[in-house]
């Protein structure tokens, strides 16, 4: 299949990177008759230690940056076509493009709509209401930020882009957004509003019941494939399906069809959308637990949220469409050694980014469920189901028919 | 014979003595005038008798001389309608209130009471509905003053320079 | 859980305005419920009463910025009324024409109210597009988009120009189309019935207690519709039906303005069709004795006004007796026992306007 | 690394028990449980570890709040000064 981008991998492509940096200042201090200082410099653990800083910052760069705006950009993109709005079509056109140099223009991209607000935000002041609890008040946006940054930590976007590998890399994501509740409640609570409060209970109460089936759903996914590593599980999806050039990603197999669609409600559910945004249902609780917040910590909880979105969309991926799997024709081979047209990184993202777009489509075209309801299909719906997933998944590996 | 010249007629011969002053306006819309003290009695008969269902103003009067509150009701199936003027004296303004047979005159009366100082007897709730709790006044009634003429005002600080 | 009050509004996504509905919840459920109202009040009653007739039409317009003809037309039936005088025919079917543009442009803004109230926003900006369509025809007919003066006692302020039937034509052909889709957005949609099906009932005898009119009784079963009950200006020669729900639920209400919306287009049409040439205004008298009153048929329910006069140039006292105050007190009945967020389906589906609330 | 873990994790514990606000008390409570699954990565038993973090730290102080937010009365009652009568 199609190569990685990226080689020999992230950390790998930071230290070459480290090392040519650290060459440069080493050169520098050799030039000032200081080679003690230089050799330092060039120290094992001195390089390492940039190795990762750099690593970390390029992984955080990249998810919290890149993709962070890009998933907003396409969410207000995709809304603005689908409901016919004129506003987001407004931006700065792109600076060298000679017709449009009058300024704003509605045929703009719109991709600095989000810059703006983000700088809108920045500039605003960050209001502490008189009455809260101001410890766990500036805790909770803290929790929820580095909890999703953590998804990051392991989340592989290739066979080569990571940060880690961690045998445990599927739960080590599970872990880290379940962190969120948590962090959510105590926003509610802390904020003193009733506004608050009842969206951080309503929030609790719903993470809590849809928690359960998407990780049921994981096990029987974990069941099939045998394993808790995303390298594996996508390693696993990539031989065809019977012979059949049909990729055997997981969502082709029986069990997992279900598995698939009870995943996506309950990500859907996870990631506060449309039809399941009842803790912050605006109509009703005004803005739901993040109403007492302003400035940029309302968009770090309101941006995170689309992050959370990416991390959750490239799970499922991972889980169920073959991770970073393209065709078969994506790569031919030039004196022996494989050249990717359009690497596995693009593929990722494509898929990723497709099932972004699904689950902004649902969420702009269909009303939002009540807190009751919510509850309802999860605990009587959803949970049963994945556990009969679970069923199918066990009987499937037991008869090897899969 | 109109659907307002039966109901007339009616009620004509329950309260032969009752009526101060009762017609038609136009096709479908008779008027009586009453004492406020007869205002339960009648009502409670065109509305269970003569099928006036639906209540749809109370609007208060400042004569000057004497308030009246004015009822307006429907009758839904053939959509005639019946106009009750019910005359409270300038120094009592007292009215028994409607809300046992209508629900639907609870925030009318509130409304009468908060803007026009009627005090509707028996009422469940009466509390000022569109002005604020310590107001007051009854904005509606004729003595209070209506409006500053700011024009005026300049023009008489222009003459006589100030005040 | 300890039962708690919650205050929604006076400035709340909810309200649609600046009015306060006090809700005490246990948990999720309401138990009781209090609107709160006079934010908005401006004292419409009492600055009428020294203005001259024909100038309390400003006033009356901006009751319902929404809905401003319909109630400008109330006040001057009621005035025409107390001077006795009948207007032209031509005038009587502009004003027919006038109401149900108005009247759909009304109901728009319900339906994209209503759609965001329940999470739907891609509902409010299609309708708000479609909206834009009859107020460009209200444009067109009074020269002004919202508060658009055009009724005026004695018959209408102008006349339409000669090219209007055809866009209306076109502008209706176009609206139906769409108002397919909003159907298959909202009436076909699983999620909205899982909404609104069942939640803020009030049956016929309740609804006609609590003096609940317009769209929101008729939603309830009760075949009342002012403009065929009591018919004035020229609605008995015009063909049409009203709508009526017996569901007496959300979406029965919502039902109804869905209905009424095609119904209105009819009309729309069928008047373009009969109207005859003529004058459309007249001359009214300058003074007038008297007492009279009208009730007509607002976009939200039954808007009457009862209008004295003792001999002067101006009115004595005008009453305005406007449908939504007298709903509101149907409220906390209509939401005891539901969830907190069904209060945003009610209250969206009774289709609130302060303006004319606080008068 | 085990005494920073251990330190943070005995503070933590402390507060736990002594916070008056319960609501603090399980926001202690969560970093307690946090620091425990750092020093289960450090027994290099990460499954345990990643467990730990998913069921105690995700779960348990979430149901915790929700007892405490449900059981509470004083925290909701309603002040005289905001009856509007």
């Amino acid at each position: 299949m199609s190569g990685s981008l990226l080689t020999p991998n992230l950390v790998g492509l930071c230290r070459s990177l480290t090392e040519i940096l650290l060459g440069i200042v080493k050169a520098i201090f050799d030039a000032l008759s200081l080679p003690g200082l230089g050799s330092w410099f060039m120290s094992p653990g001195v390089v390492v230690f940039f190795t990762y800083l750099i690593a970390t910052l390029v992984m955080v760069m990249w998810a919290a940056l890149v993709n962070l705006l890009s998933v907003m950009w396409v969410e207000r993109k995709l809304y603005s076509r689908i409901q016919d709005r004129r506003g987001i079509m407004l931006g700065v056109p792109w600076p060298w493009s000679k017709k449009y140099k009058r300024g704003m223009t509605n045929l703009g991209w719109g991709f600095l709509q989000n810059i703006a607000d983000g700088v809108k935000l920045l500039q605003k002041e960050n209001i502490t209401p008189a009455s809260a609890d101001k410890l766990l008040f500036h805790a909770a946006p803290a929790i929820i930020v580095s909890s999703t940054i953590m998804v990051f930590a392991v989340f592989p976007f290739s066979e080569n882009f990571y940060y880690t590998k961690v045998a445990l890399g599927v739960l080590f994501v599970l872990a880290a957004l379940s962190l969120g509740p948590f962090a959510i409640i105590l926003a509610g609570y802390s904020s003193n509003n009733k506004y608050t409060l009842i969206g951080g209970l309503r929030a609790a109460a719903m993470m809590l019941s849809y928690e359960i089936p998407l990780i049921l759903c994981v096990v029987a996914v974990v069941l099939l494939s045998g394993t808790l590593d995303p390298f594996q599980m996508v390693a696993v999806q990539e031989r065809p399906l019977l012979g059949t050039i049909v990729p055997s990603w997981n969502v082709f197999s029986p069990p997992q069809m279900l598995g698939f669609v009870i995943f996506f409600i309950a990500l859907v559910a996870e990631l506060e959308r449309i039809p399941f945004d009842i803790p912050e249902a605006d109509a009703e609780l005004v803005e739901g637990w993040t109403t007492e917040y302003g400035g940029m910590r309302f968009g770090f909880l309101f941006g995170f949220k689309w992050l959370r979105a990416f991390a959750g969309a490239g799970l499922l991926v991972i889980l169920y469409l073959g991770g970073w799997n393209g065709p078969v024709f994506a790569t031919f081979s030039v004196l022996g050694y494989p050249i990717p047209i359009l690497p596995q990184e693009f593929w990722f993202l494509l898929k990723t980014y497709l099932v972004v777009m699904v689950i902004i489509w649902i969420s702009w075209s269909i009303p939002r469920v009540r807190a009751d309801q919510v509850l309802k299909i999860g605990w009587n719906r959803l949970i049963p189901l994945a556990l009969l997933t679970i069923l199918g998944a066990a009987v499937f590996k037991t008869m090897g028919w899969f | 014979m109109g659907v307002e010249e039966q109901a007339l007629a009616k009620l004509r011969e329950r309260f032969p003595k009752l009526l101060l002053e009762s017609g038609s306006v136009r096709p479908g819309v008779g008027r009586v005038k009453i004492d406020r003290k007869d205002l339960v009695e009648i009502c409670f008969y065109l509305k269970e008798e003569l099928g006036y269902e639906h209540l749809s103003c109370i609007s208060a009067v400042d004569w000057r001389d004497r308030y009246e509150c004015v009822y307006h009701f429907t009758r839904y199936s053939d959509g005639s309608m019946f106009q009750v003027n019910a005359i409270i004296p300038h120094d009592d303004p007292h009215i028994e209130s409607l809300c046992k047979f209508w629900r639907s005159a609870t925030y009318p009366e509130r409304e009468s009471y908060d803007l026009m100082g009627i005090v509707f007897d028996h009422q469940p709730d009466l509390r000022r509905i569109l002005l604020p709790p310590d107001y007051r006044f009854f904005p509606l009634r004729k003595d209070f003053p209506q409006e500053v003429d700011r024009q005026y005002i300049s023009r008489r600080k222009l003459k006589t320079g100030g005040v | 859980m300890a039962e708690f009050w919650v205050n929604m509004g006076p400035q709340h996504p909810m309200t649609h305005g600046l009015w306060n509905l006090r809700i005490k919840v246990d948990g999720e459920t309401i138990v009781d419920a209090e609107p709160i109202i006079g934010y908005l009040h401006r004292g419409v009653e009492k600055i009428s009463e020294v203005r001259e007739f024909q100038k309390v039409i400003v006033l009356t317009d901006r009751l319902c910025y929404v809905s401003s003809i319909t109630w400008s037309h109330a006040y001057c039936l009621a005035v025409e009324e107390l001077m006795g005088i009948e207007i032209p025919e031509r005038g009587k079917y502009l004003r027919v024409i006038s109401l149900e543009i108005q009247r759909i442009a009304s109901h728009l803004m319900w339906l994209a109210a209503f759609g965001a109230d329940i999470g739907l926003l891609t509902m409010l900006l299609y309708a708000l597009r479609e909206r834009e369509l009859f107020l460009d025809l209200i444009e067109i007919m009074a020269g002004l988009r919202l508060n658009s003066n055009y009724t005026r006692v004695g018959g209408v302020r102008n006349d339409v120009p000669a090219d209007f039937e055809k866009s209306c034509q076109r502008v209706i052909a176009h609206f139906l189309k769409k108002l397919d889709e909003y159907e298959d957005m909202m009436e076909n949609s699983k999620t909205f019935l899982m909404r609104t099906q069942g939640i803020g009932k009030l049956s016929k005898e309740d609804a006609i207690n609590w003096g609940v009119t317009g769209p929101n009784l008729r939603g309830s079963g009760a075949d009342v519709d002012l403009r065929r009950t009591i018919p004035y200006e020229v609605y008995d020669q015009i063909d049409w039906e009203p709508a009526i729900e017996k569901d007496c639920d959300c979406y029965a209400r919502s039902i109804v303005r869905m209905r009424e919306m095609r119904e209105s287009c009819k009309i729309v049409l069928d008047a373009l069709k009969k109207m005859p040439p003529g004058p459309y205004r007249m001359k009214p008298p300058r003074r007038a004795e008297g007492e009279a009153f009208r009730a007509t048929e607002d976009s939200r329910g039954e808007a009457l006004f009862y209008v004295a006069a003792d001999g002067d140039d101006r009115p004595y006292r005008v009453k305005i007796r406007s449908p939504i105050f007298c709903t509101l007190a149907a409220v906390p009945q209509m939401m005891r026992g539901h969830k907190v967020a069904d209060v945003v389906s009610i209250m969206g589906s009774i289709d609130i306007c302060v303006g004319e609330i606080d008068k | 690394m085990f005494l920073v873990f251990s330190a943070v994790e005995i503070v933590g514990a402390i507060l736990t028990v002594t916070s008056k606000k319960l609501v603090r008390a399980a926001f202690w409570l969560l970093i307690t449980l946090i620091t425990i699954s750092g020093i289960y990565i450090l027994l290099r038993a990460e499954f345990v570890a990643l467990i730990q973090i998913l069921v105690y730290a995700g779960a348990v102080p979430v149901l915790l709040l929700f007892g405490i937010m449900l059981t509470r009365k004083k925290m909701l009652e309603e002040s005289e000064t905001s009856e509007a009568k």
